[in-house]
């Protein structure tokens, strides 16, 4: 076991996977000196050479747009697209080609690649650095979404992106790049595409989760618990496939099921989950999202579209009211 | 495929039979569009096969090729099997894609055709990608991109001829300019003298040939792809050719003078290679045979197409992912 | 009152428009001889001339881009995208552009513009000409989303749209071109963005749809009728902003949700609003829409895609019972 | 602004002010943000003023800018007040957005700046639309755009200097070759000889000239601009520059030799225009004068921006939309 930032345990992960399979290789912007954003990418251009990890220009569409043929050919590319917003400029890449090349071609070919864009707020990057639209992507047959919560799976899940056939869109928090936590090096396992976690155990409502924001739900948990309130909590971690069977078990036998996320509400991953519970169980079912309004800049406007520790109390609350 | 040898009859011969299958195929996909067997869109590439065949000639099974929404010659050039292609068409089991695809998704990977793409140019960025996996693979494989003078115009593509050129990558673009997309003359809404001026303005070399004779061509493809194999980095081709149908067949193509499609009649790519094939030994009755020979071919293929099943509609939820795939089925409950 | 078809509906609604305000252009591929792929901009380029309705190159992102600066700069433009598939293109220009242009500058700026990009399975056109992406747009702050249903209302929310001083994404749908109905011409009133339509009433259960999946559902309706269900069928016609007051009042009264849509279920519009109505009514819920596959190319597989008024029927007396 | 006349002292003086404000304004955005005053990413214009000044003295205020994520210089010199711009950077009530945008998302619309922008290249889709809008509203203004050297290898860029072409488009665009992207060499990912040999690729007149020379960016730009306006059609200026600080105000730039940087300061804009002010009648004193007049003025703006209130919560909710607007306070419960 080893302490390590949510961005040291990414980079130790690709790092893992590029020295197992001489086949991965990443491409993105400013990946060799900056060594990504967050210091991800650090060093593993000197490591595996600048054909391994590939420095391009401005051109997002064809970064993913490669990726998909270099996937089609055999390779494993991770596209770095640095922000979900810059990824928009190559959404046709990935929802036109990526996701639909092996179903178009009748299964000929497989499109092994990571469409790797960070979401979230990071403070005081306002709209377009900002957004969290991973309830698009799980919209998108033939994607996998991902979305790590911590550097222990942050690191398993990038490894089982990394060796999954399948594209997948995997979504790291910038607000988590320095989130410090153990690793245990020693163990190469992936952490299983499409299992939840349930990360603290209560009986009186499920509250689901994901990404930066399940830290802000196991504050609220906290507070619950202070009230007499035990709240179980579920890091949904993969939302494409997303724990059906994890989420619906707890949320039977709690009886009551909150879900947060960062996004915005309307249209958010939140109906899906909420809509399948309410369908299936019948029980109460709540949401919290964030307001329908671009990410502003300001502190007290960032702040005021957050989605805060006691709104999740007293929104839990109400529903056990 | 052959060397690009000198144009002995044999070779010449088989690359006509390749256009008239090509011919046929188009043909037989626009009749059975009005017969309504085939649906949805059939961009026909009559009038253009010259420019498929004399590039594919030039190629191994093991390049890869990347097309438009206008592939069927470029699939039937680079090998694909014309009847698994028709049933395709047809929407039937056994097609390229068992019927998931249709003719704006043709793909033959065991021949490199990497597929027919719906998107315009998309299929640039993605052939710059797999010239980087071939270099990671170790393999001296190039890429073939096919793109049309319409889709020139969209950025990815420019962005793909910057990126193949700094990374030195093994792409031979091939714009294939009928000067026209869709009912739109490309000159009105294209700036500059064109693709080519383009190309070397990011130091692609570039050559603009005559693509309705084959021969030209076949030779020009085979000094580039030699080129290119060896490291030229990427280049570009510019084939002049002409649409000689609508943009798909159910294109009455109001939008152009009848005259500039008789003219073009005069220019087309099959008579010439007849005509050299006339003057190099083969006989009318031999160039008849031929003739009557591919047509029955198709046509058996279009037989078998009609005959064959429909896919199972189970089928409609496989090969769509590993991780997270649909419960077949739950749908047709 | 005369019967005209849901193109030449929309095409008489930008007519009108484009006599009635100098500054309403539209600009896409293919618009002045071909008319726009249903005839849906027939004429209107010799009415008008070529730079009201521009004929452009193929470069959605810069068809995109450019209405918005025409409408930054004081014109409404509408962006034609012919498919919404090719709209993915320009998704960046929408999104990060488009969007929030006004609230990044601080309402300085209004962006007037019709994006307009039909949606939906015309019949063997596949993958990449067949998505329904609707809820996207709906998770976008600063968007209106609407999807017409009828030649009338196609052309009074067209009309609408266009004098709408927000982006609004107009989704027409492709299998309903030719859908002929009465249209009052004489009538220049919009169809109110936001408003929905109870098509039919009844007291079992609420029947919520739009877009061509509408005209299904109504025979759905139709087949529980004989078996003595009594289904209220809501169009949505705008699902941003939806009309929550008519859905809520009519769900409240007949106790029943049912949602149907054409696009994908997974993560598609219905999620939100079986969700809201769950949150706020405790009623039973549910929902059909398409399996999360591409939408294929034969005939037998692309009928499997579809939600036939069968299965919806069918639906429906499960919730019943 | 006035008309380019020859360089009376008065009209360079001028120039020189802005070209001393904006220094001040980016020096005092860096200062605060180590001070943690300011939040976000803030890209300092130090070293490249002589372009946005000399572009900006030779247009109107009804003429339209469209600028980058580097936009604080190209706000300041069309005429966007450096008041208003420093609270916006603060993220305070009364900034150019109300605290909304932040230092990418600069604007003032009364002076025809519509904004600097995140994403990289979108101004010139942006600025072909608006160029469009002004020939609907039958207006003589134009349109400029600054982009990067990093930009151009955006497909939008290069889509927009086609359609700004074919339609013969008043847009001015101006790529600040600074030769660097982030901590890119834009040498190592740009094909060919660069964005004037592609601009020409399009027949879109380009200019290359030294960008930290003002006279010379003036005079090109009096040229260029009138040339436009009287309906030339796009025209392209490089200017060749230099970025004195690193990507933004947190780059340490550690990619770099300093001794680069060391020889850049000898050709860096402020200095030349101050010798030619001494060469023409300015005193030092003058010019210090000047110089510490404009840094108290700064200094004012960073003092109102400390002091001035934060913007209501409530604002988070408002220039949203007009149909479906997000109930404001719903959220803040
Ligand atoms: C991104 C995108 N935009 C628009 C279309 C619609 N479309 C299909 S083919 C075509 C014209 C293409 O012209 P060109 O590239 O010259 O090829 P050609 O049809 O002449 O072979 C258009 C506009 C598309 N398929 N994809
Ligand atoms: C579409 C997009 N991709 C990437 C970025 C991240 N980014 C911001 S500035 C920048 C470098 C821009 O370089 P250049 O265009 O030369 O402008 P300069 O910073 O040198 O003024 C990059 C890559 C972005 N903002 N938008
Ligand atoms: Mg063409
Ligand atoms: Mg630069």
């Amino acid at each position: 076991m080893s302490e390590m930032t949510y961005a040291e345990a990414a980079r130790l992960a690709l790092r893992e996977e590029m020295q197992r399979d001489p086949l991965v290789w990443a491409l993105g912007e400013d990946l060799g000196y900056e060594g990504g954003m967050a210091g991800q990418y650090r060093g593993l251009q000197e490591e595996f050479g600048d054909d391994r990890i590939v420095d391009t220009p401005i051109s997002e569409s064809t970064i993913m747009g490669a990726a998909v043929g270099a996937a089609l050919a055999g390779t494993r590319p991770i596209a770095e697209m640095r922000f979900s917003d810059f990824a928009m400029c190559a959404v046709d890449e990935l929802v036109n080609q990526a996701a639909k090349a092996r179903y178009m071609f009748g299964g000929q070919g497989r499109v092994p690649m990571v469409a790797r864009m960070p979401i979230g707020i990071r403070g005081g990057i306002a709209a377009q650095h900002s957004q969290s639209p991973e309830a698009w992507y799980t919209h998108v047959p033939g994607l996998v979404v991902v979305t790590p919560s911590t550097p222990a799976n942050n690191r398993g899940l990038l490894k089982a992106s990394i060796r999954c056939d399948d594209p997948v869109v995997y979504m790291e928090h910038k607000g988590l790049w320095g989130m410090k936590g153990e690793v245990d090096e020693a163990d190469q396992s992936e952490t299983p595409l499409g299992e939840g976690d349930t990360v603290r155990s209560g009986g009186d409502l499920t509250i689901v989760s994901w990404s930066a924001q399940l830290g802000v739900t196991v504050e609220a948990a906290e507070l619950l618990a202070g009230d007499g309130i035990s709240a179980e909590v579920i890091d949904l971690r993969t939302l494409w496939p997303w724990d059906r069977d994890l989420v619906m078990a707890s949320a039977a036998r709690t009886g009551k099921l909150l879900v947060v996320h960062e996004a915005v509400r309307v249209g958010g991953f939140g109906g899906e989950i909420a809509a399948e519970v309410a369908e299936e169980l019948g029980i109460p079912v709540a949401r919290l999202g964030g307001e329908r309004i671009p990410i502003p800049f300001s502190i007290p406007l960032e702040e005021a579209y957050k989605i805060k520790a006691d709104r999740i109390a007293s929104r839990a609350r109400d529903l056990l009211a | 495929m052959s060397d690009n040898l000198a144009n002995e009859p044999a070779r010449v011969a088989a690359m006509y039979r390749t256009m008239l299958v090509i011919r046929a195929f188009e043909e037989a996909a626009g009749e059975n569009f009005f017969a309504g067997n085939v649906r949805g869109s059939v961009h026909q590439y009559i009038g253009e096969e010259g420019i498929a065949v004399g590039i594919c000639e030039n190629l191994r099974d093991d390049d890869y090729l990347t097309s438009n929404h206008r592939g069927h010659g470029h699939s039937i050039a680079k090998g694909a099997h014309p009847r698994a292609m028709m049933l395709e068409l047809f929407g039937k089991a056994g097609g390229t894609s068992n019927g998931k695809g249709g003719s704006m998704h043709i793909a033959d990977f065991s021949v490199g055709m990497l597929g027919a793409n719906g998107v315009i140019a998309d299929g640039c960025t993605i052939s710059v990608g797999a010239a980087q996996a071939l270099r990671l693979r170790g393999k001296d494989s190039i890429v073939v991109n096919f793109i049309g003078d319409g889709g020139i115009n969209r950025g990815p593509f420019m962005e793909a001829l910057n990126w193949a050129k700094i990374y030195n990558l093994p792409v031979l673009f091939v714009c294939e300019n009928n000067q026209i997309a869709a009912s739109t003359t490309t000159r009105l809404v294209t700036a500059g003298e064109g693709i080519a001026a383009r190309a070397l303005s990011f130091d692609v070399p570039a050559v603009t040939i005559d693509g309705n004779d084959l021969f030209e061509v076949d030779r020009t493809a085979a000094r580039v792809v030699s080129e290119i194999r060896n490291g030229s980095g990427p280049q570009l081709i510019q084939a002049m050719t002409y649409r000689l149908r609508g943009h798909f067949a159910h294109d009455k193509a109001g939008y152009r003078d009848p005259a500039e499609v008789d003219e073009a009649l005069k220019h087309e790519p099959m008579g010439r290679v007849e005509a050299w094939l006339r003057d190099n030994g083969m006989s009318d009755a031999d160039i008849s045979q031929l003739q009557s020979e591919v047509k029955a071919e198709i046509d058996s293929y279009v037989e078998d197409a009609m005959n064959a099943p429909w896919p199972d509609a189970s089928l409609a939820f496989t090969d769509v992912q590993d991780v997270g795939a649909p419960q077949a089925g739950e749908a047709v409950q």
